[in-house]
């Protein structure tokens, strides 16, 4: 038996489904159908009256889960595609984002975004917002890696009493796969070494540890053992583990497949430069998508974003630092 | 020229009467401590803007008082006549206008920014439409909860149906039929906006049909007609005939905002129905149906004035948030907190 | 049961039948076009999704042919024959959804967000409803630069009109009293949700009230009914009468993208009038007019066929985009992008 | 005589409607009432038909002026305070900033946002959201500390043919002063010393800028000579001027009014380190408002945001290190 990154993204709804009766899923095409992606197949149908089709209506329906969530419920929302949260942003950053601080009373509700790039997708379905909602404060942002914090991050997303957007990386949900479900998880806030090494570290999270791992295995049969930090969640962000592969490796390289401009990267190297500078043999580096929309053809797309191959590049010219 | 109170049937006679005084009282208490608030601004005892219902009482606490305190309701920023019928301490709106740290937002929110979700009460963001669809979740879960009889009223102004989020909870509400009450107060301006420039239907209220619920219109002015037609709406939504949208026309009697002279507000307006006081007319009805005399509605005058003037004097002994007290956290899970990275 | 075409002036029986060949055979076009690209998908040529107009033809057409070249049209995902009808090169779709370098979109954007911006064709971005008030923008730029008499159709579906900058934009309009005309295919599914899941007015025709527009209800399965009232719809807008909303009645005859199977459909719908090929009965109106017979067709539908495949072979010859040869800036302003920062 | 940058910001809309036929101003209260803060008082008398009134439609209002643009139009949408932009957002983020990518159509719209903390507006009329709308493709965005750059960065971004998000600080509006507007400009792009010094240097933006300045003056009385570099503009980045300036004092603060996680101070220390690594000779560090909602009473909001007091303390903390 093995089990997908999406699979697993269903597992964990329908757990939590099972184990709360609070939990109640409202989003498009969720019910009936099993969502765009199918990560509620059959729910509506185990758990009836618990899965719900919403309207084309973001706004309205975060406002809703916020709603929800102020009577006790844990509702868990899906948009169709990360992109279109846009349209709901005003709910997530100012709504459900500032209620706990405004009144004490929590808002737990988790925005699951199918997010990142995938060949042929184009600018409007490839979008890698985590930068955007970790911005704000009163929100947790989450970014599994693998198919084991895909299904365990999203439990702890229900359960916190906070609001969480699960950033779930569509580019793994049919490819990923693990052996079992797990029964025990690193908690949010923690980032996981996905590989050890000596001579650099690549912090990143999502898709991009995969890509990092390629571009690790790479660069070793060349002689160097490359340490990779998955961030599991991008807020908080685990700098002591982070701080602590420095130490061991002198060289720090953070790879994203957002943009740029105060991306992930940016945040990480501030704050290790703030608290591990000593610990630096060489500048710090970025490597994140280029600074235009994602591209539709395949080959514009996997120029755009970080590779395996440009990984290994950016870290070899860090190495020769 | 007085509205006329059509015949009721005997025996609610007593309802009608005890309905309009319970209103006069909140109102004139809400019109006390609004004028109070003019004064403190103009004094410069309260931080950033004030806001004012004035003229908007009657609509206000029709909603008020209409609700029971297990509803939901989600006022804006002229409603304070509406809040203190829904059961809101009136110590909450002067805690959180002067920034009290034992208010309900600690100082954290100010003016008309001030709720107790759990109470019902829903403190308003700014953004205009965006409370409706919160209604909308707590009734829905209600229902899931299996909890009926629940209304959550929401109130906007007639500016506010232009947003998005009007549209989308509107529908949203529709299509779930909650137990919705949707009050526009459609004042005739948003803030200098004046209704030629924000929508060019004939009434507000053609738009039910498209959203297929139930419409009522109200004069705005009048306290019986608000009382009625608001009630009605209430019960059509507690009866479970879905949501209910209510366009009351009246006009706002003071400026968007204390800073603001209303200068742009037509004078043709001014001098129409419209810009009838609905204080004043609430007055004359009880006088006229002989429910209150003008010695008692002098003792509650002086009555509500000297709550009002107690409860400032006390809320401006109280301590102002300190800042060195503050968590400083937005989460509510501290152990997520990422405390004081700069 | 076919449609009547009632029966028109003499001097009109001319104008009628050009329209409907005209319209026929850019269905036609539209619907080999689209059996092409499904036929590609299958094949694993296309990258991303692949999304078909079946059945919505007649309309999609309608709104094309009603246009002029100085029109504004903002098509959505089901409109291949009024885009072709518009004036939008075949070799623009194919170019497109291959992801040829020499497209309008130069690969950088695919499949149905195709568009020249300056041919008054909009190139939509997914977010359903962002398009309708970047018509009005160009409509209202046009009435500051004194030009009129141009009109600006967008199309959208009935999920579609739940979203908050339909809403916004709509009323927009109405206030500009632009010559809009929306366009909505109501098919009775947002991919999987069915318009009892999506709204709960009896007709989306009753929103136009709302905003004080206009409203026109159609049967979009009938070309005739369509070229009737969408052609109002649009003269009514250019002479002045403001926003138009047209509201069409019809079922989606494929999935809601070529991965979708469409199982969820009721097959009640499928067998109802609304199930019905607008293709075809376009087709047989043409006979039983005898305004063309079926060897007609036949040549039109094979010249359509070899125009097809000679476009698709064509592109697949083209290059597609260098990633070297790209500048990958976002801005106009060359000197103000920040290039290649990480 | 003197002018307050809210004047400049009328000034030099006021010059554009004159100079430019295809300007136009829209937005809400903007007409007849002349804005909420008066920023184009008069000017719908002034120019007849070309200033209007908006209904409370932010998407729309935004999609407007993209389709404007589209005819050749130079939009100037005011966002009555940029707390309001995220009911806007897609349509800046998503339809205005991709269109030129995406068809070579250029999109020359400037949207106003009057931003920032002032003492009791509380947590939806103060917000600063440069690093939000810099995160994406695009856009530029301005950030003017002085009513000579209100004036002339206003005027540069509705010359430019593309979306301009231009940040203008509300507490500016009224106390800041000049004597007269200027005749010449730097360029958009281009960062500015505010203040020489050479033991450290303070990157920073719009309001800050005087905060600094103070914190400068401060220091000055116990020997330390501070540089202070106004950015101007977030978005593109003037990184050589920083690193310049960071080469003569060899320690870098950076401070922002935004929220800590990714904004603009991460991507300064982010482009520092990475290009000018060597030149340092202490972790940079970055002073940030703290990481809630702005809050309402001015006890907290003082302590809320960076002020000359707390930057003084952090430029003294890093002047030891
Ligand atoms: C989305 C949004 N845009 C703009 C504003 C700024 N604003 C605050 S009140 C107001 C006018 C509201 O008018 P209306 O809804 O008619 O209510 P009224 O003030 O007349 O009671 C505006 C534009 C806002 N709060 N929210
Ligand atoms: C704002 C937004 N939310 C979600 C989506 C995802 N989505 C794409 S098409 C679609 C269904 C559209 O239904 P409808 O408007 O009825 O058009 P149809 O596909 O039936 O022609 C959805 C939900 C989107 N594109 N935009
Ligand atoms: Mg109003
Ligand atoms: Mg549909």
């Amino acid at each position: 038996m093995s089990i997908t990154y999406l699979e697993a993204i269903r597992e964990a709804q329908a757990r939590a489904l099972r184990d709360d009766p609070r939990v109640f899923i409202y989003g498009q095409d969720v019910g009936e159908f099993g969502g765009a992606f199918k990560a509620t197949k059959n729910l509506a149908r185990e758990y009836p009256g618990r899965v719900l089709d919403a309207p084309i209506s973001e706004d309205a329906i975060v406002g809703l889960a916020v709603g929800a969530a102020i009577e006790g419920m844990r509702p868990i929302i899906e948009m169709q595609f990360a992109d279109f949260s846009t349209v709901g942003f005003n709910q997530i950053v100012n709504q459900a984002a500032t209620l706990f601080w405004r009144t004490q009373v929590p808002c737990p509700i988790t925005v699951r975004l199918p997010f990142g790039g995938t060949s042929g997708s184009g600018p409007f379905h490839s979008q890698s917002l985590e930068a955007i909602y970790a911005h704000y404060p009163g929100v947790v942002v989450l970014t599994p890696a693998t198919v084991e914090d895909a299904y365990s991050l999203l439990l702890a997303a229900v359960a916190i009493d906070d609001p969480v957007i699960f950033c779930e990386h569509k580019l793994l949900y049919y490819h990923l796969k693990a052996e079992k479900l797990p029964t025990e998880a690193l908690p949010i806030g923690k980032a996981r070494i996905h590989r050890e090494g000596r001579d650099l570290t690549i912090v990143t999270y999502s898709a991009m540890v995969h890509e990092a791992a390629a571009a690790a295995t790479e660069l070793a049969t060349e002689g160097w053992e490359i340490e990779v930090v998955d961030l599991r969640s991008v807020k908080p962000l685990d700098t002591d583990t982070v701080v602590a592969s420095v130490a061991r490796t002198g060289r720090l390289l953070c790879v994203g497949e957002a943009w740029p401009w105060g991306g992930v990267t940016a945040e990480v190297i501030a704050r290790v430069t703030a608290e591990g500078y000593g610990l630096l043999d060489a500048p710090p580096q970025r490597l994140n998508a280029k600074d235009t929309p994602v591209p539709y053809h395949p080959n514009l797309w996997a120029a755009h974003r970080p590779t395996a191959r440009s990984i290994a590049a950016a870290a070899r010219n860090l190495l020769r630092t | 020229m007085l509205p006329t109170v059509s015949e009721p049937p005997a025996g609610e006679v007593g309802a009608l009467r005890e309905a309009h005084l319970g209103a006069f009282r909140f109102m004139l208490r809400a019109r006390l401590l609004d004028d109070k608030f003019a004064a403190l601004y103009r004094a410069g005892k309260i931080h950033g803007g004030v806001f004012l219902g004035r003229g908007q009482e009657a609509l206000s606490v029709a909603v008020g008082i209409s609700l029971v305190k297990t509803d939901v309701f989600a006022p804006l920023i002229r409603d304070g006549a509406g809040r203190l019928a829904f059961g809101e301490p009136m110590l909450d709106a002067i805690r959180t206008y002067l920034g009290s740290a034992l208010g309900s937002m600690r100082g954290r929110d100010g003016n008309v920014h001030r709720g107790r979700p759990h109470a019902g009460l829903l403190p308003m963001i700014s953004h205009l439409g965006a409370m409706i669809s919160v209604v909308n979740g707590m009734l829905l879960a209600r229902q899931l909860k299996g909890i009926s009889g629940t209304v959550g009223a929401a109130c906007i102004g007639e500016g506010a149906t232009s947003t998005g989020s009007f549209h989308e909870a509107l529908n949203q509400a529709a299509v779930e039929k909650l137990p919705l009450v949707l009050v526009v107060a459609n004042n005739q301006y948003a803030y200098s906006t004046p209704n030629a420039r924000q929508f060019a239907c004939a009434d507000l209220a053609d738009r039910a049909a498209g959203y297929g619920v139930a419409a009522h219109s109200v004069d705005g002015t009048d306290l019986t007609d608000c009382l009625a037609t608001v009630g009605a709406a209430v019960a059509g939504a507690r009866a479970g005939g879905g949501p209910q949208l209510v366009v009351a026309n009246l006009l706002r009697l003071c400026g968007h905002g204390e800073h603001d002279d209303a200068s742009y507000v037509a004078s043709a307006l001014k001098k129409s129905g419209l810009g009838r006081d609905c204080l004043k007319i609430a007055e004359d009805i009880l006088l006229r149906e002989q429910w209150a005399d003008a010695a008692e509605i002098a003792v509650w005058r002086s009555a509500a004035l000297r709550e009002i003037e107690d409860h400032v004097a006390q809320v401006q002994r109280e301590p102002a948030p300190d800042p060195f007290a503050e968590a400083w956290t937005a989460l509510s899970s501290q152990h997520l907190s990422e405390g004081q990275v700069q």
